[in-house]
């Protein structure tokens, strides 16, 4: 059962991070980072990481998600056109993913390690790919998610509050030429 | 008792064989060379010496003060029978060396690039001649190297010989002929006397061998004479002289080495 | 720190900075008082790690008071300290994961430093690092095939090195950009404490093989980054990039140190990083207005003497940085030391053209100038007492 | 008293030139004064310190580090000996050249590193030293063009990194680099080879132009050859150690023989470019590296005659390099036996010193016989350079002329006395030295190093197998003479109402030229040339272009980290 249920959350957290991936507006972003946070506590909680922890991360997501919404990009903005490269990285990342972890993707503990590398690494491509400071940082939170989820109860507090503390800079392109 | 050895020395520097039989040997052969070479007549001839003397005198700047006193030093490594400064302090490359600075010094207000080039092909030349059979006994002291009678060695030391006696017209620049400079006078007895030294077995150690010594040493000198008189007369000779030297240093050298594989 | 003349700036507001302040204050106190605390156990500051926050803060002092400046120091102090706070919490941080996490937090909060260049270019190089770092430490503890350790290990070298800013993940640096904002701030600052207590905490989870994978690479990117920076400031035309390739020159050295795992290897390391720190930071940043333009190059006795510091040689701090180095080469394979001895006689070949850059300064910089000498000297002469301290 | 005879010299240099900088600081010209007076304090403490506490050898292990090494200090002969070749030069100039205080000040600096480093008792502390005084004297010439520097500092540094690199060779072959600890088996013929590699580089000593020459090149001469009095010995410092470490022999005799040879080629390339010199500074600025040369010669013969021949030419090295400078830019009598000192006209102690080193080689066999020979005709050439030299420009057109009438008296008066003190300086200093670094075998109760094979019996002549010289008996009253000479020619001339007439003052009527041009002249600088000229051939530029790749790496999107992260990733999986 737990297997079943760290599978789908580790599923969850792949369609949020591919949402926050291809939006172009901040409600998508938002909604993206939402999402993969609950897949991620999910995994996280079905492979036995401590409460206190899974909860710090997703309370930290949705923490970034919420704080995301401020500033960038109107609307929702999902799958603009020009998306298609960033649907094929998303089907990459978890094929690539796959291979790495298969011999224990079936395990509750391997789906969430999954679940986080995937995570990670589309999170990264966002970033290294984005040119607009609030997608950064929504990607950003993203990123600090899967990494949490990488590691113990340190790992998913460390992840929660960062993405949390990403979330709480402004995002508004005005700030780069005042900062 | 360094107060005697001291004593000894300076005469060594001052009289024999240093400064009197220096002067001495130099105006009998500065005599010779002006009858030579110069066509003078007897009494300009006997004249000839004194006023390079006398020119010394008035016109003594430290230079010209340094040749007499590096050619005296010179003198005094001689393996002249009755020579104050005792055989084991002797050194062929003490004598060498003054000199070579002594002629260096004596020709510089007369430098010319052409003279001094054949210079210093003489001198590395007859320093050739002198140091190889030095090589091959592993011994710098004149007498030593002059006592040397072993065959195998004879080879070599007939042949340096013969070139050190070829390289003298050029080191006292009689070839080619120039207007004699203050300081050949000086040069005549170490140089002559370095060739016997070296080259001649030396005589017993009293007056007759010193006479000897002195007599065989201004034989050397007439040799050289002779040598550029020729080099006067015959003008390929001039020509040649001194690259002829080249190759006849090759052949001491080479024979030098040959000696050495074989001994 | 300095910041240069930088003419699209706005004044940065007041709230921010006093919020960066007190941000980057309440963190290096909970890093120091960690002992005490009950979750003390998570952030355990090393020796090495403690005699670097030190070299920080000494060297923030010393470049806050006396370097040439052209923004308000009230301004610097708050930029300083919360870059220390970074700092210290990436030195103190016990679980390399943890780190990795942390260095998106500090990247992209440096990020928003004012500068021309865009935000997310400049939170790439930390989110790569940080990704690598993570993915790194997963493979190596994940049970599975050889090559994922393998994979595992190498990643984390690389983590090391993008975070410091090296070849092959040299980032951009404007040349008007302020040092405070420019990646030359990884490069001299927050990367040397990734550097100097990341290795011993991952080493105690690696196997021999990933290891051995760990090492070699940082041995190899050492030697690139060594040939890299020494040919580069070398042959570069301008006395910027000079600057910026000479930090590579030290962390060349670093790595092929630390890669070579000796514990004279580490101590080099330690030595180099805190050289970088208390040193060659310091002089870039005195550098800085002759760079710009504002004051011109010239080279007097102090300017040779500084050359020779920056080339090396004795009796200052790299000195006994390329012993240790050698030492540990030679130990390792001897002809290892043959591109070290190349690349450290090469360092002559540009320490004349930064040591000129460094321009004639008079008051209180003049004095700085002086008293990284001083300390450049005294870590050339008695680096035994810093290894002492720093139980290496 | 040990510690403190081998602290005191040192010390007293740094408070001069502490003083000398605080006098610069308040713009009084009393930093020269003190710095000379720091000198010559030095000589004279290391003088009563030495032969007033019995001569006994000190390693003093400090129990601190230097630079992270051990500081091990060593005080034996050979240091005092080294010390005087360094500090009666450095006393030299610092007395009668002209300073500002700060320069006195920094080259009193310099110059205490150097006692310093020649103190070391180990090799990776001689590094260290070597490292500091050329750091210092690089400082001291950074008014000279930086021309004059580009071959002092590679070289210099190349030196000092050598040396640290076989320190670090010898610590892992044999645990350390102390000279006294090291096996005498560790220093094998590659250590050995990286040692001399450094000493040549360190003092200059290679057959074309080096460092020691280019001093000369500067507009002002202070700075660039008071380095060549510190530095050079310095260089030769660790070569004499080596045979120290290899239990008084190095560990093949041929490869003593490519030193010796080195050093016949470097005194032959110093001999044929003083000939072709166009001024007279260029003739002197060979001085040293040819009486190096014929030093190096006779350390690579490896015989106990040829130890003490090298150390005594050590301190004519030193000679040398004072006297050279201060014989510069003067015309007259004495700057013309100034010069012809420096050729190694006899009684001085250049002539005494070559003359020794000559009949080592000979003694050690026909093969280091022919390079004496060699050596001797470079010798000849040198004279010839010397004579030449009176009749060319004193210096080139740009150069700051600086006369030093006493200083050229003062450096002749020093050389000459080492000329007539030839034995007592061989008995004192320099047969103490070589028995330092040849100790007698295990069980041998005969010294290595014997008095009696080198001075003759109850005379004060030196008298070697091979011949002898008496330096004091025959060299004294040749001076004393001379002097005599002299005075009489100045009276001489004070009748004619003439005043003197100085022989030698030959004022040149344009240039002279040469005897021959050196071959292979400008060999070096073609060289360099040709290597800055190297550039990546045309067909590969597109693949091989470093700024494009940095330019991918650092600027717009990361593709090429991502490849790089890829590429390394396949290497290490695979």
């Amino acid at each position: 059962m737990t297997e079943a249920i760290a599978v789908a959350g580790a599923a969850l957290a792949w369609l949020g991070v591919t949402l926050l991936a291809v939006a172009e507006g901040r409600r998508g972003l938002a909604l993206g980072l939402a999402t993969a946070a609950g897949g991620l506590a999910t995994a996280a909680a079905a492979a036995g990481q401590p409460p206190l922890g899974v909860t710090a991360l997703l309370a930290g997501g949705l923490a970034a998600a919420v704080l995301r919404l401020r500033s960038g990009g109107r609307g929702w903005n999902i799958l603009p056109p020009g998306s298609t490269p960033r649907l094929m990285a998303a089907l990459v990342a978890v094929l690539g993913a796959g291979l790495v972890a298969s011999s224990e993707i079936a395990s509750p503990a391997g789906a969430a390690r999954v679940a986080g590398l995937v995570v990670a690494a589309l999170a990264l491509a966002r970033i290294l790919t984005t040119e607009r400071r609030w997608a950064a940082l929504g990607a950003g939170s993203a990123l600090a998610l899967g990494l949490g989820t990488l590691g113990g109860a340190t790992g998913l507090v460390a992840g929660a509050a960062v993405a949390a503390g990403l979330g709480a800079i402004d995002g508004a392109e005005a700030a780069e030429a005042g900062g | 008792m360094p107060i005697r050895d001291l004593a000894l020395h300076v005469v060594a520097l001052l009289v024999y064989p240093g400064a009197l039989l220096t002067i001495a040997v130099g105006a009998a052969a500065e005599a010779a060379c002006a009858v030579a070479l110069g066509a003078a007549g007897a009494r300009e001839a006997l004249l000839a010496p004194a006023g390079q003397v006398r020119t010394a005198l008035r016109r003594p700047g430290t230079l010209r003060l340094t040749v007499p006193l590096l050619a005296v030093l010179a003198a005094t490594q001689l393996a002249a029978p009755l020579n104050p400064v005792s055989p084991v302090a002797r050194n062929l490359l003490v004598a060498a060396i003054a000199l070579a600075a002594a002629m260096w010094l004596g020709w510089v207000t007369t430098w010319a690039p052409d003279a001094s080039r054949a210079t210093l092909l003489v001198q590395l030349c007859w320093l050739v001649a002198l140091v190889t059979p030095a090589l091959i006994s592993e011994s710098l002291r004149p007498q030593a190297l002059g006592a040397v009678v072993v065959p195998a060695q004879l080879p070599l030391k007939v042949a340096a010989g013969v070139l050190a006696l070829l390289c003298l017209p050029g080191l006292l620049r009689l070839v080619p002929a120039e207007e004699p400079a203050t300081s050949r006078l000086f040069l005549w007895l170490p140089l002559c006397g370095l060739l016997t030294s070296v080259f001649v077995p030396p005589g017993s150690e009293d007056v007759a061998g010193a006479i000897r010594f002195v007599a065989v040493t201004l034989g050397v000198a007439a040799a050289a004479l002779g040598l550029a008189v020729l080099a006067g007369r015959v003008r390929a000779a001039a020509d040649l002289y001194p690259r002829l030297l080249v190759p006849a240093a090759a052949v001491v050298l080479a024979i030098g080495v040959g000696t050495s594989l074989l001994t | 720190m300095i910041t240069a003349r930088a003419p699209w700036r706005l004044p940065v507001p007041a709230p921010a900075l006093l919020g960066l302040a007190a941000a980057g204050a309440a963190t290096l106190a909970l890093v120091v008082a960690a002992p005490l605390l009950p979750f003390g156990d998570g952030l355990r500051l090393t020796a090495p790690g403690r005699v670097l926050l030190l070299a920080s803060a000494v060297a923030l002092g010393l470049t806050i008071v006396l370097a040439p400046h052209r923004v308000p120091r009230w301004e610097l102090v708050a930029a300083g300290l919360g870059a220390l706070g970074g700092q210290a919490l990436l030195l103190a941080v016990a679980d390399p994961l943890a780190v990795a996490i942390l260095l998106v937090l500090v990247g992209f909060a440096f990020a928003t430093r004012p500068s021309a260049r865009p935000f997310s270019a400049r939170a790439r190089g930390p989110a790569f690092a940080a990704v690598l770092l993570g993915v790194g430490w997963t493979f190596v503890r994940m049970p599975g095939p050889a090559w994922v350790g393998r994979a595992g290990a190498l990643a984390l070298a690389l983590g090391l090195v993008a975070a410091a800013g090296l070849v092959p993940y040299l980032a951009e640096v404007d040349p008007d950009e302020p040092a405070s904002s420019s990646y030359v701030a990884w490069t001299g600052f927050f990367g040397p404490a990734l550097a100097l207590t990341l290795p011993g905490r991952l080493l105690t989870s690696m196997s021999a093989a990933d290891a051995a994978v760990f090492g070699a690479t940082l041995v190899g990117l050492g030697l690139v980054n060594l040939a890299w920076g020494t040919v580069g400031a070398w042959r570069t035309a301008t006395d910027m990039d000079a600057w910026r390739y000479s930090f590579l020159v030290d962390w060349g050295l670093a790595l092929v140190g630390i890669g070579l795992f000796g514990r004279d290897g580490f101590a080099a390391a330690y030595l180099a990083f805190v050289a970088l720190v208390l040193v060659r930071l310091p002089l870039y940043l005195w550098a800085r207005p002759a760079l710009l333009g504002s004051r011109p190059a010239r080279l007097g006795p102090l300017n040779v003497l500084l050359a020779v510091l920056l080339a090396g040689a004795a009796p200052f701090s790299g000195f006994p940085v390329r012993l240790l180095v050698l030492n540990v080469a030679t130990q390792a394979a001897w002809p290892l030391a043959i591109p070290l001895v190349a690349a450290m006689l090469m360092g002559i070949t540009y320490a004349m053209r930064l040591a000129r850059t460094l321009g004639e300064h008079r008051g209180l910089a003049a004095i700085g100038l002086w008293v990284v000498l001083g300390i450049s000297l005294v870590l050339g002469v008695l680096p035994g007492v810093l290894r002492a301290v720093a139980g290496l | 008293m040990p510690l403190a005879s081998l602290l005191l010299p040192p010390v007293l240099l740094v408070v001069a030139a502490l003083a000398g900088w605080v006098m610069g600081r308040a713009g009084v010209a009393g930093g020269r004064l003190a710095a000379a007076g720091g000198a010559w304090a030095a000589i004279a403490v290391l003088a009563v310190a030495w032969f007033a506490t019995g001569r006994t050898p000190l390693e003093q292990s400090t129990g601190t580090t230097i630079a992270g090494a051990p500081l091990i200090l060593r005080f034996d002969a050979v240091t005092v000996l080294f010390w005087l070749a360094v500090l009666v030069p450095a006393a030299l100039l610092l007395t009668f050249q002209r300073r500002s205080s700060g320069e006195a000040g920094m080259a009193a600096l310099a110059t205490a590193a150097a006692l310093g480093a020649l103190a070391a008792g180990s090799l990776v502390v001689a590094a260290f030293g070597l490292a500091t005084c050329a750091s210092l004297v690089l400082v001291l010439r950074c008014t000279d063009e930086l021309g004059a520097l580009r071959a002092f500092w590679p070289a210099l540094t190349a030196a000092w990194l050598l040396l640290a690199w076989t320190a670090v060779l010898l610590q892992a072959t044999a645990g350390t680099s102390a000279y006294d600890a090291v096996p005498v088996t560790a220093l094998g013929v590659p250590l050995l080879v990286l040692l001399a590699l450094a000493a040549l580089l360190g003092s200059g000593l290679v057959p074309w132009r080096s460092w020691i020459s280019d001093a000369w090149d500067g507009r002002r001469l202070e700075a660039g050859t008071l380095g060549v009095a510190l530095l050079v010995p310095l260089g030769f410092a660790p070569l004499v150690r080596a045979y120290g470490m290899g239990g008084g022999q190095l560990p093949s005799a041929l490869a003593g023989l490519v030193l010796a040879a080195l050093g016949v080629a470097a005194a032959l390339g110093a001999a044929i470019r003083a000939q072709a010199a166009a001024s007279r500074r260029g003739v002197l600025a060979e001085a040293v590296p040819f009486a190096g040369g014929m030093v190096l010669l006779a350390l690579g013969v490896g015989t106990p005659l040829g130890m003490v021949a090298a150390l005594t030419g050590l301190a004519g090295v030193g000679v040398a390099a004072g006297l050279a400078p201060l014989a510069a830019d003067r015309r007259g009598p004495l700057s013309a036996v100034a010069i012809a000192v420096l050729a190694g006209v006899p009684p001085a102690l250049l002539f005494g010193a070559w003359l020794l080193g000559l009949q080592a080689a000979l003694e050690a066999g026909e093969l280091a016989g022919f390079l004496a020979m060699a050596a001797a005709a470079a010798w000849l050439l040198a004279l010839a350079a010397a004579a030449r030299a009176a009749r060319l420009p004193l210096a080139p057109p740009d150069a700051e002329e600086a006369p030093s009438r006493a200083g050229d008296a003062a450096g002749v008066a020093v050389a000459l006395a080492g000329g007539v003190g030839l034995t007592a300086l061989i008995a004192a200093l320099s047969i103490p030295a070589a028995a330092e670094v040849m100790p007698p075998a295990a069980r041998a109760v005969q010294p290595v190093v014997s008095a009696a094979a080198i001075l003759a019996p109850n005379t004060l002549a030196v008298g070697t197998a091979s011949g002898g010289w008496a330096a004091a008996l025959l060299g004294g009253p040749l001076i004393a003479l001379g002097l005599a000479g002299q005075v009489v020619a100045r009276a001489l001339a004070r009748r004619d109402g003439a005043g003197e007439r100085p022989v030698l003052v030959v004022e040149p009527a344009g240039g002279v030229e040469p005897l021959f041009e050196p071959p292979l002249s400008g060999l070096p600088e073609r060289f360099v040339a040709a290597l800055r000229s190297l550039r990546t051939p045309e067909q590969y530029r597109s693949i091989l272009q470093p700024a494009m790749l940095e330019r991918a790496a650092a600027s717009g999107r990361p593709w090429l980290w991502i490849a790089a992260t890829v590429a390394m990733a396949i290497a290490v999986t695979r």
